[in-house]
């Protein structure tokens, strides 16, 4: 089994821990209807980030959905810019343009969180043809629910990415649910991955809950993708700890389902395999917790404290308008 | 007479008319079980069972595509879409198939579908799900498209575009789910193409829809208390546009404002201005007034978005100038 | 191996003929300039669809491609309604209105040729939904091109048939070309039959030649559909004998591929068959060509003498006006 | 000064703009190796080769996507749609991703992204292959419009959309692919945004494009001859839309009439009517009169659609009435 370095797990544990908790925050704000609109939550699936983003290096790029947080944090989305996007700040990383659902954050190569099921696969092809005609070595890797993989641009993305051998990465975070629709319900096959086989590109199942085997499957894939092999369907296979967004309670789960999951919490799987190599022990853990309690703290404190956009900002970054014209 | 809410009109019709007919099927994302995204439809597939009422996967397509299907063989379905925002998913399948369906074969079949869908802004969900579709769907002819803006049209208008024997796409504000009002004892069907005079008065025409409508009444109110009396028609219908009743309250006012939740450029205001431009050019003594959002787009951040949206003492001033010139 | 009934087989070989000699004169007219626009023409694919049509009852359905020539001939269009379509004439199988891409006749159960790529598919779930809704038993037929399968609406379609089991072939005739593209440019899988394996519908692979191997191929799927075990993807292995359009004339296929699947000639694979078996000799075969050419010769002088449509069809039929209205 | 045609004019244009620029890149269906189905770009693959130019799968939704995804990381690519009746397969791609990319990223990227498609009636193409998409894509801020009419405008404005560091659509009449017209030897870069007034005139402005543009002028002739002098406007970008020119012309000859290949209702039309009915009332002497296709759809008859498209002796007796009016 491939293994993190330690400082990458430090990273890794680090990240998770500050998505965990800043998407605890973000849930009380929204739910005191401090921040207005909708959130989607990916507590449990931080792993499935984060195993990814220890696989990457700078130049490479992401595309993700409106469950996007652990993937901004994951590749290092500052907190305070995220908060203060969710708050619809003018320092939030889109200048609060965004949202929750539209994280976005370039200088990390977080290219998008998209609002639209799907809408973001295609957009990866982009990315990954930059990098094929320019020959920079750099992978697009592209999350998405296992709901979308029932959506045409889905399907044409896989199938153009196969025959162009773009350097892209099919990241299918299998939450089991697509809002209140168990996957089996509108999806007739067991496994996402067995749909790589409809494009001629290896397909893999993954535990998502376990962020080191998420690494080791998504370094295969870029190094597959680095060496002009073409790309790869990724199947995680995690779980939601809440319900699809704001204000769903999960009624639809079957009893104990939640209480299986939670023993698996990508956190403590880490955790406790950090402590069993002697990498970290409870203290050390509880003062992570904490340091990453108070990060996410002092973003919010921050966050609230700065400014909206000025109401020019409504008209501005329609269009790029040139210092010439 | 009830007092019931625009949410409930809806489930209310649908339920009206799938009693009514065994031939009207409902099917759509998240519509069954859970009853909606927005717990518009809850307790019909308990009431008329599976057969009829559909989950469906995320395949906006399909969906369309099956509804169009169905139409054509002797089934009434109602697709919801969700967000008006996903029209565009399933545009070809709208605009190249369902508008031109009966036209292209000569007119051997019909088509009798009703396409549902939530639409508008003010509630922070951001740029991708905030919008309004009336303007998308005008320039197809074959399409009937409904935009109902109280409870009793909502439950009228909907029952009269699913006897349609025309494809309809009703579109739901949104913002407007919790507004209550009366609905007559017995309100049946409502038949499509007729606007209607929601206030009456003699020296402005407004010519609105759906949120707009509200704000505009509002706005009336508040310019009666100045001496202006606002002729407030509530377009109602898009397409067929009732010109008549526009023309008709013109020839009196001799002055029109369109207050637009929607893009300038190709907006439907523009059908409104150009009607008045060239039908009623006699009647006109000042020039068209469009109140709408320009060439902006919503954002999330709240500022921003409350901006954008034409508001009430943004609407008195327009008419203000209107009879000023 | 399945094989047909005597009378059958010379509906089959009839048909065929008729549908090779038809498309023959239609080239004809188009390259002389009689008609204008563009044609689609099938030589070479007869097969497939006399094969299917064998296997269908009254009730039953198809949707299918500006390749439709055949289909239409298979499923028993007139000859002379077909040609009047062809030339945009008052008594053509859509008024003149539809043209070569669009031949529709639900008299004979096709729902429509469909110039969109894809469009067809979906629709044809929505003509299997009201069987299964009616429990009528009738079956949905779609037949696509191998091109298509790249699209999202063949996978979304696919998808949704498959959950809701509903009764439908979907027909891939891969013809070895997407216009002028040779299918393995766009796609990477060596058969369009494995892509049933996303949906977890059985994939068949058949001989697109042999009329008989597509009828059985057909007639277990059309069985397996009328039980109510659902869809299933059949890929017909075929060649189109001209260019992709009226005026391709094919430079891209390689030197001699032609004169290969010109040694399979569908039509000559069936007259052997039934000279072989003693149904059918020479004398008899010249007879039934002559008799196609015959009846086709009629169809084009009929459709030629026939009027235009009025301008008032112009505005006619695009939406449907209730007597009462 | 060389004569070149419209067609020619595409291709020259693309390939100037690879000469000058490495980052441009162009894909499509059959636009590489078979030189597009119009034959509009032969030649470019052997010029740029494969990496470059590149043939894609029938995937109108991945294909806007890549394009997407490579505009905001580095490339200047153009995507073929063929025919613009396939923009709404692709609509989500461009109405909620390309055009608000920029916008929801909060200004992070340019999107230096051109789509190219040909539209267009009077070929015999039918209902599905014969349609403008100007109205379908001016109510979505973020995009650029454009529709030259003439050779040298062709040249021009596609160097300028590839320029532009915005995504812009170019529409391209079939109809006037063969259409012969001077290039000056310094020809270059045309800005976006500016109207043409192509034919100077007192009495009144006539406010058209592409087809329409040269039946407009050929009526303007011979209204010339009855004393009726037409100012004809070449609208050129549809979005942004040169008012300013439109309004000057207004300013000076009191009447307009618009001449649209398009349906009525929401087409671009009323935009130019709601200019003259707003800012350009007080200068209206006449109501403004627009010619478009009302209410109807085009047909594949060729008298209907001879019949639907506005032809010369409409449109004279149309400036003829307003002349009256
Ligand atoms: C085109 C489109 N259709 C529907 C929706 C509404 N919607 C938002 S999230 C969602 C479920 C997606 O499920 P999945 O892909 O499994 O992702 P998850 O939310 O589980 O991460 C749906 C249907 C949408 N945003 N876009
Ligand atoms: C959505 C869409 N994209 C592109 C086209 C243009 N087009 C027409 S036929 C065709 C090739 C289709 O190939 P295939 O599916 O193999 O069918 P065949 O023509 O071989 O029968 C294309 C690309 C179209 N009509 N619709
Ligand atoms: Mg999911
Ligand atoms: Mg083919």
């Amino acid at each position: 089994m491939t293994t993190l370095a330690l400082e990458a797990r430090q990273a890794a544990l680090h990240r998770m821990l500050e998505s965990r908790m800043a998407e605890e925050k973000i849930q009380e704000l929204f739910l005191a209807n401090l921040i207005r609109g909708t959130t989607h939550l990916s507590p449990g699936q931080e792993a499935c980030a984060m195993g990814t983003a220890a696989a990457l290096r700078p130049g490479d790029t992401v595309t993700c959905t409106y469950r996007g947080h652990h993937h901004a944090i994951a590749l290092g989305v500052p907190l305070r810019r995220l908060m203060a996007e969710m708050m619809g700040k003018a320092s939030g990383s889109c200048g609060g343009k965004g949202g929750s659902m539209h994280i976005t954050d370039a200088s990390v190569g977080l290219l998008g969180a998209n609002a639209i099921v799907g809408g973001q696969i295609p957009i990866a092809l982009g990315a990954a043809l930059t990098a094929q005609v320019k020959g920079t070595g750099a992978v697009a890797v592209t999350f998405f629910g296992e709901g979308a993989t029932n959506i045409g641009a889905f399907h044409e993305a896989l199938n153009m990415a196969s025959v162009w051998k773009l350097p892209v990465l099919f990241m299918c975070e299998n939450n089991l649910y697509g809002e209140y629709s168990v996957w089996n319900k509108t999806t007739p096959v067991q496994d996402i991955a067995v749909r790589a086989a409809s494009y001629a590109m290896p397909g893999v199942i993954v535990d998502g809950q376990d962020a080191e085997a998420v690494y080791g499957a998504a370094s295969e894939a870029v190094a597959r993708a680095r060496a002009g092999d073409g790309p790869t369907l990724i199947e995680l296979k995690t779980y939601r700890f809440r319900g699809h967004s704001r204000t769903d309670m999960a009624p639809y789960r079957p009893a104990g389902e939640l209480d299986e999951w939670l023993k698996r919490d990508p956190i403590e799987i880490l955790k406790a395999r950090m402590i069993a190599d002697g990498q970290l022990d409870e203290v050390e853990f509880e003062e992570l917790s904490r340091a990453a309690e108070t990060a996410v703290m002092d973003a919010v404190e921050w966050a609230r404290s700065e400014p909206f956009p000025t109401l020019e900002e409504m008209t501005k970054d329609i269009y790029y308008e040139s210092a010439g014209a | 007479m009830t007092e019931i809410t625009y949410r409930e009109a809806v489930v209310r019709a649908l339920a009206d008319e799938m009693a009514a007919d065994p031939n009207v099927v409902f099917f759509g994302e998240d519509v069954a079980e859970a009853g909606g995204v927005f717990k518009v439809t809850p307790g019909l597939l308990e009431r008329f069972g599976p057969v009829r009422v559909r989950d469906t996967p995320i395949s906006e397509q399909a969906i369309i595509g099956t509804a169009l299907g169905a139409a054509i063989t002797g089934l009434r379905p109602v697709a919801e879409l969700m967000f008006a925002d996903f029209i565009p998913v399933a545009m070809d399948q709208i605009v190249n198939q369902v508008a031109k369906y009966r036209y292209m074969s000569g007119g051997q079949f019909i088509v009798p579908l009703t396409i549902r869908a939530a639409q508008g802004g003010g509630n922070g969900f951001g740029t991708q799900h905030s919008q309004c579709a009336e303007s998308w769907l005008m320039n197809f002819p074959g399409l009937k498209v409904v935009s109902p803006s109280t409870p009793a049209d909502m439950y009228g208008l909907l029952r009269g575009a699913i006897r349609e024997d025309n494809p309809v796409i009703v579109l739901e504000h949104k913002g407007l789910y919790n507004l209550k009002g009366e609905l007559p004892d017995d309100a049946g069907p409502l038949p499509l193409g007729q606007a209607k005079v929601v206030r009456a008065g003699r020296d402005v025409t407004i010519v609105t829809s759906q949120l707009m409508l509200h704000r505009s009444l509002e706005a009336a109110d508040a310019l009666a208390k100045d001496g202006i009396e606002c002729e407030v028609i509530d377009v109602r219908c898009f397409a067929p546009l009732d010109s008549a009743t526009i023309l008709a309250s013109l020839a009196k006012t001799n002055r029109i404002v369109t207050v637009e939740e929607a893009p300038h450029s190709a907006g439907w205001g523009g059908d409104i201005a150009s009607l008045a431009a060239t039908e009623g050019a006699y009647w006109l003594a000042a020039p068209v007034k469009r109140v709408n959002m320009g060439g902006a787009l919503v954002a999330y951040s709240p500022p921003l978005e409350d901006e954008v949206l034409p508001n009430v003492s943004r609407i008195a001033r327009e008419v203000k100038a209107v009879m000023a010139g």
